[in-house]
């Protein structure tokens, strides 16, 4: 095994976490780079969390400002809950991706740079009138000047590549260079570029060689005087790998209908940061998952919902504009009161917004935004490998309470990635479907006394010959019905359903005391930031605890009593204040929002500092 | 529908097609002759009750599903071909049905109606054409002439109709048809025609609504004056009208021109020879395009039947090929792909 | 002038209010009569209020009971605020509508019924085994068999017409008889008949001597005793005439687009029972309204939006699940900051529901039913001369603060109608628009300092090309960026500039005691139906005011201060608690739902009720 | 624009087109090209900047507006025809351009495009067909050829592509043409052709997305392949292709055929004559289906163009009878309407 020995004379400091923020050219495969160093890093026993961050343009002119790729990785011994505020070392490729990341690095971070990309011409897009390698302008930091894409061209000097290819390669070099200096496992990555390029032998040395090289440098030259050990975390014992939101969904869903015995039936449309779920769930076609790109989002769900009236799983995924189309749609599926699972990747908003960035803003819109009164559940996912339990939740209500669930996800947790303690297919809970049989005195609208779900009928039975729709129905029958009580009866019963799965579902579970000074109620992907935050408070002796919600309709039966014995509530949303808006009306309590629409995840320190405020306040 | 017709079906009656509910069209409308000629049609069509759903959006039209003895799924307002896509992509087994109006389908709906042509994806599409929207009482349709004075165009309408045929032709559908309420017999057959087609099947159905459109298609459908205003397309034979079958169709290029065969230069062997099966649509095409033209008599029955993989076997198929290549699913062994590692 | 002068013999009572409720078939011309019958008392002076009920089938099969059409009319020499809880007489045209109507008859009512329309099948068709009218069963009611259909054909005898047109003139026999019996005008139904018909002189004949039959029947028989007078309502001085809430919008809309210059253009499609917006504004193409029924509800709204880009008023009309499908075009409209207005006019639901029945349930759509953090104004009409006012309102606020406005509206007062007190053109508030002309430093996202309205620069003006569209833009010069303090100010701007409509809008206004034990706060059709109720509660000496929310995003500056100042707050809705919630979670008071979701409006004995109840309680 | 050159137009170069936004495509994008070529014919269309505006939806074609110097209005997924249709209704005197990508345009905005088409609402269409979704980075689009291999499809594309040519013509559109981002020269040609059109013009145009579907049109677009597989339609003229300019295409029946022109049967006059503006749009039809017939050259040019009145001067043609007949809307009146009473 190539493994990666420290040049004796080096000292190795050990550190707790590091933050390492990789930036280059939307071409500069930083995201490829930064997921290398994430499962390296992963392999080496640390607790991580990622972030990747790219612009809206699919590749933006070379060495602009906005066409910076950035992919950021928290990793360490202890806990990580959060991809870092800010980084200890960047990694920056060119001129505008100094400039852009620049102001997230603590004072006295590293600085590497590809000296090669400051060209005059660089640095005039990235707006500095001067070379800031040379100004003096980065005093405060420990700055490296490296010539990547000098010494990757020596490295791969006799292949004979094409001067675009040898380019390519630099990334590798500067990967090189950081498993160098935090002692990283080589491996994974080279057995990652044998794979890669199975058909391609030059590019297998190429990139082998480029990474090489990187290691190397780090060893021999004299500006590299430390190298840094991350101890491996105390993690939960088990087999792991490292899972982005996205892939953690699609997999739960997988394991949802295996698990269930239905078959999957995913309709979408492509859209940022959504996609990603039916690019994996495509491939998984061998669990008998069908997927259907369709000619738009109503169409999407529309097929989902001819899908499960057919008997399937279906699912259906998007983001904020394409779950506005889906509207109409969804409140058929509330009529129909037929399992739907509707996942929605949050993006920055109104309107076509920030595509790549996240917010948690579509709360509201899943919980109201269809006409008339039609209730369904939420629920959200807080962390990447979250998104694979609550996937397979929403698939368990929905079946069990024969309702469409939205579940909602954002680009934060889609694309950013954690370690995931895989569980055992078999220790995953079972999950029971029946479909209706019993032709005696069938009524597809009875109702089970405890769930109210009404019977799944499909076609192809005998006798089970009915019709659904999406006028009022009939209490039992199912046939069209105007009457007004009845309509009361039926609109009462759809409200009392999905009450009802409150009763089915954990208590919410408080970190920190049961009361105290302060509560802060958190939902979604924000809860690396606010663990953390509530962490150092705590170490700083105050009195805050957290309750972070995965079930948002309905709530958990004991949030009230919860909160009720707290002095004061905070609650952190990436929106302008929609899960406190809720809690105000139905519990009555004076919770006040912390809130941020930047299309960026919160920092910790913010937290930190709000909750400083409040109770100084 | 082939690959549904496992065992041997029950013998049913048109009667066994009749749901309990109360048929609420108004009285006279035309839908109620497709209601009662689908019914006769369907103890033929080799496939049980229960293995058949019928899928609709809103409108009168969309009401059918209530009043047939199967599966039914009343949608809402334009998304029936989809859903109806999605059940049969979920269910290939089924034979799925949509009833659908010209304001359901045409309007709201034209995307899904085309997207699934192209698909050719096996389901039936109805057009009940009343060239009228008729639940909402009364406003002018994607279908309504040029000029057409309703509740929303009293200065009359500035629309140019679609050509449902000819838009369907666009869209690359592989069973395009037409028929009529009035001609029972016709619409039979086209109904049986489309049962047996394996792939996207549409049928334009022209139909009276009596209360908001009345009389719309009364030169093609009355006694007296549809046999010089229709021309019946029979597959392999000349195109021949008129009351004592005295005209014909026969081709100027690629136009249509009416030429009497009695007494005449010509004679049947001259005309115009329909072909339902040619692959390329253009003939299909042609005689859509007589439709709108005065002068010509208004084609009925089918325009094309062409064959080519359905949309739901080829999805099928390859939900069948990776089990072959990667075996059924193992959900541990997804778990564990790509890099792992152990905590102890 | 042809009079309906009183057999001497038979005696006059002087009544305060009556409730007319005529029923039978779709087919039976039941809406006409209640229409004439409505004209014909406004033109006597009383205040009155309508309220037509029909079934969503077109024309159902004859004699069914979901195929009874229905027209309440509630009349009276005082304030008239609703069509009526329950009715004073019912006419009914056949056993079906007995059957339907006959529980909202008081005990003690008249019921006139068409004695051939009791034929076997009929009855059998309603479900009756025996007939009601000769068993007994109605000794409760006043009951006059009247036979109607051969009445009106004695008196049509000589005209040789079909038996068919003979039968369509039976309800004019109805509509005289009524007139006889309440002493109303008969010459305006004279000419109207004489309009209508102007082509078919038989049957301007026919009808008019029907109607005359019916007139001369209450006259001569010995059965009716007593005719009624109803003096004629203190209204306000004025011309007057009896407006339907969709035709009142829609004359809004076109007033606001003369007031200010601007060329309205309607995107619309059809649905029940927003429909007649199109049908009303399509006809006045003389004050430059163009029209355009889209090919669906997408298509309207966002037609609209290229024409409010073009500087014209745009407008588009709906109800829920259109109004559900319009969401993310909303959010565009929402990011261009143009003007729009969005009416919708709400029914029944979820998704398909009950079309022809009327809710309140759209609210939560309207405030949150998009993508992300995207506030617009919601503003609500509370009668139908109301949606005139509004309408126009809706326009002011949409132009002045460039801003979608969503205007809500239901089927009751759409379909409803009540006199108007003609305003005079002149009156009426001047709306001014200045379209952005100035080329010097022109910004297309630069605000007006007051209302942070951005300009209105369209295309046409020299020098000021520029691009808009959905991403987020930058401050000022809306160009596309993506930074995160950027999209904060700009969400921040989006709010703000809607929360400072609240400065240029009434207070609310309470009617009642501005402190007290309760405070009714409603919105909308309620309106009515609450005002009714508190007026009785108050005679009864409870303390009891009530406050009508027109503005429901912003609220009206006061209303906090207003609720802080009742024991206890009521909500009466017909949806499940939306205002209620939106109250709550504002303002942190303890209100409490009245919530009815039937299809129907409020009874003001039902609120009478509740208010009791919370009273002692 | 005949409507809109009411005063001389300035005289603009193409400079005066380019906006001073930084352009965002890929380098390489087949998207520069098309950007370029509007920008040079714009100074001869005879409209003045203030006058133009492009709508899009949303898609990396969907930027084009912010490139151009004129009004623009980036819309959202799918709608900009009806956006555009709204402008150009509520504003006659301006001329409304609409660029969109193959999925923008035929997935989700496929029912406003046909109902664009068959109202002949006077825009221009410029659809980027690249066959891929690129904004989304690289999943099949409806015209990606079936059993493409893409994020969205790692088993194939089973999903048979629409014709884009065919189904405008199928949906009733005046102006439907073929161009390609490589052929400068004819793509020119054809923006400039459709600027001059009155009606809704269609211009389908073959892009190169060089990072997700990277030499999907090569065999049309570069030297030493183009030759063999283009056929330039001229209207009036034959049509002729080949290297040596030594191949032309025959009709048998409906049927295009190739044939030699050199050393053979059938010379120039035996060809097929192009008819741009035949008014039956059968022979567009034909054209178009050898769009993907493996055996024949591709057409580009314009398949058809034809005349009849646009929905937005139908619209102010009602609205100025409307006045004539009525006069000028008055308010008091209008209120007045109807049953009246006073009060005092
Ligand atoms: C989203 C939505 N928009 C509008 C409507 C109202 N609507 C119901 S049916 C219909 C059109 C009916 O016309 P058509 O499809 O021709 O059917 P027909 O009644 O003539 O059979 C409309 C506009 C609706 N139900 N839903
Ligand atoms: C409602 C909605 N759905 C999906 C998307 C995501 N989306 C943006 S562009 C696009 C397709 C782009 O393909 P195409 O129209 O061919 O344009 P191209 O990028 O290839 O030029 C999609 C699916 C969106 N922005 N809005
Ligand atoms: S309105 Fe017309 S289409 Fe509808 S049921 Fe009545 S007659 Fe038939
Ligand atoms: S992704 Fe493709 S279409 Fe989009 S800008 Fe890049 S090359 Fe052009
Ligand atoms: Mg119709
Ligand atoms: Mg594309």
């Amino acid at each position: 095994m190539e493994t990666n020995k420290a040049n004796q004379h080096k000292k190795t400091e050990t550190i707790e976490e590091v933050v390492i923020h990789f930036a280059g050219d939307s071409g500069d495969g930083m995201q490829l780079t930064g997921s290398q160093f994430t499962t390296s890093s992963a392999i080496a026993g640390n607790d991580l969390n990622t972030f990747p961050d790219f612009p809206a343009e699919i590749r933006a002119p070379a060495g602009t400002t906005y066409g910076v790729s950035g992919f950021q990785i928290h990793f360490g011994s202890r806990k990580i809950h959060t991809p870092g505020d800010i980084s200890d070392v960047l990694v920056a490729m060119n001129p505008a991706a100094l400039r852009v990341n620049l102001k997230h690095l603590r004072d006295g971070g590293t600085i590497i740079v590809n000296n090669q990309g400051f060209t005059p011409k660089n640095l005039k897009l990235a707006g500095y009138d001067k070379n800031p390698l040379d100004d003096g302008s980065l005093s405060n930091y420990q700055i490296h000047k490296v010539d990547i894409s000098k010494l990757t061209a020596n490295a791969l000097e006799d292949l004979n590549l094409g001067s675009k290819v040898v380019d390519r390669c630099k990334n590798f070099f500067a990967l090189g260079l950081m498993y160098w200096m935090y002692n990283r496992p080589v491996e994974p990555t080279l057995s990652w570029i044998k794979d890669k390029f199975k058909n391609k032998p030059e590019l297998i040395e190429a990139n082998t060689r480029a990474l090489k090289a990187g290691l190397h440098y780090g060893d021999i030259t004299e500006i590299f005087t430390t190298r840094y050990e991350v101890r491996p975390a105390k993690l939960k014992p088990g087999t792991y790998r490292n899972i982005t939101g996205n892939a953690a969904l699609a997999l739960g869903l997988v394991a949802a209908a295996q698990k269930s015995g239905l078959e999957m039936y995913l309709g979408a449309y492509p859209i940022t940061p959504a996609s990603d779920v039916l690019h994996e769930l495509s491939r998984h076609k061998n669990f008998k998952v069908k997927t259907f790109q369709a000619e738009d989002e109503i169409a999407a769900i529309s097929a989902a919902i001819g899908a499960a009236y057919g008997g399937a799983l279906g699912v259906t995924a998007t983001s904020g504009p394409g779950m506005a189309l889906k509207m109409e749609a969804i409140g058929l599926a509330v009529m129909l009161e037929l399992p739907l699972v509707i996942a929605d990747i949050q993006r920055g908003g109104p309107s076509t917004g920030l595509p790549t960035k996240t917010e948690q803003a579509d709360l509201f819109q899943a919980m109201f935004g269809r006409n008339s009164e039609a209730p369904l559940c939420v629920l959200a996912a807080a962390t990447p490998s979250d998104c694979f339990t609550m996937a397979y939740e929403a698939v368990r209500v929905a079946i069990k309470y024969m309702t469409p669930v939205i579940l909602l996800s954002d680009g934060y947790i889609a694309n950013g990635s954690e370690p995931w303690n895989i569980p055992k297919a078999s220790d995953l809970e079972k999950l029971d479907v029946t479909f209706h049989t019993d032709q005696e005195n069938f009524l597809p609208y009875s109702r089970d006394k405890k769930t109210l779900a009404r019977p799944w009928a499909i076609p192809g039975t005998s006798g089970l010959e009915h019709r659904v729709g999406g006028l009022e129905k009939q209490d039992k029958t199912g046939n069209i019905n105007y009457e007004p009580e009845n309509h009361q009866i039926m609109v009462n019963y759809r409200a009392e359903k999905i009450e009802r799965i409150a009763n089915d579902i954990p208590d919410a579970a408080v970190d920190g005391d049961k009361e105290g000074d302060l509560l802060i109620v958190g939902w979604g992907s924000t809860h690396g930031a606010i663990t953390s935050a509530v962490e150092r408070s705590r170490t700083k002796g105050k009195s805050v605890s957290h309750v972070h919600l995965r079930y948002l309709n309905p709530f958990p039966k004991n949030l009230g009593e919860i909160l009720y014995n707290f002095k004061k509530i905070l609650v952190p949303e990436l929106n302008k204040g929609q899960l406190s808006s809720l809690l105000r009306s139905k519990y009555l309590v004076p919770a006040v929002g912390y809130n941020k629409v930047q299309g960026l995840p919160f920092k910790t320190a913010e937290l930190e500092n709000k909750i400083d405020e409040l109770l100084r306040g | 529908m082939a690959d549904t017709a496992v065992q041997e079906p029950k013998k049913y009656t048109a009667k066994d097609f009749q749901s309990d509910q109360d048929v609420r069209w108004c009285p006279g409308c035309g839908d109620y002759s497709i209601l009662a000629q689908t019914q006769r049609v369907f103890p033929d069509i080799g496939v049980e009750k229960k293995d058949i759903v019928w899928v609709s959006g809103i409108g009168c039209s969309s009401r059918f599903p209530y009043y047939m003895e199967t599966f039914g799924l009343h949608g809402i307002h334009g998304r029936a071909p989809i859903i109806a896509s999605g059940l049969k992509m979920a269910r290939p087994d089924l034979s799925v049905w949509v009833a659908t109006g010209d304001g359901d389908l045409l309007s709201i709906g034209g995307n899904h109606f085309i997207h699934a042509c192209r698909r050719n994806i096996d389901i039936k599409v109805l057009l009940f054409n009343n060239q009228i929207y008729g639940l909402t009482k009364g406003q002018y349709s994607p279908t309504s002439e040029f000029g057409k004075i309703t509740k929303s165009t009293p200065w009359g309408s500035i629309d140019h109709p679609f050509n449902p045929v000819a838009l369907a032709l666009g869209a690359e559908c592989t069973f395009v048809a037409r028929s009529l309420d009035r001609d029972p017999k016709h619409l039979q057959t086209i109904i049986r025609a489309a049962a047996e087609h394996t792939g996207t099947a549409f049928i334009e159905i022209y139909q009276n609504c009596n209360v908001f459109n009345d009389g719309a298609f009364f030169h093609l459908t009355e006694k007296g004056q549809k046999e010089e205003n229709v021309v019946v397309l029979e597959h392999n034979k000349p195109l021949i009208f008129g009351a004592n079958n005295d005209k014909g169709i026969r081709l100027d290029g690629f136009t249509p021109k009416i030429v009497s065969i009695e007494n005449s230069e010509f004679s049947k062997d001259d005309l115009l020879v329909h072909d339902e099966n040619k692959n390329d649509d253009v003939l299909a095409f042609i005689l859509s395009r007589m439709t709108y033209d005065p002068d010509l008599p208004t084609p009925v029955g089918i325009f094309r039947k062409t064959y080519k993989p359905t949309y739901d076997t080829e999805m099928q198929k390859q939900i069948n090929k990776a089990i072959e290549k990667r075996g059924e699913g193992d959900l541990d062994k997804l778990f564990n792909e790509g890099e792992t590692w152990v905590v102890e």
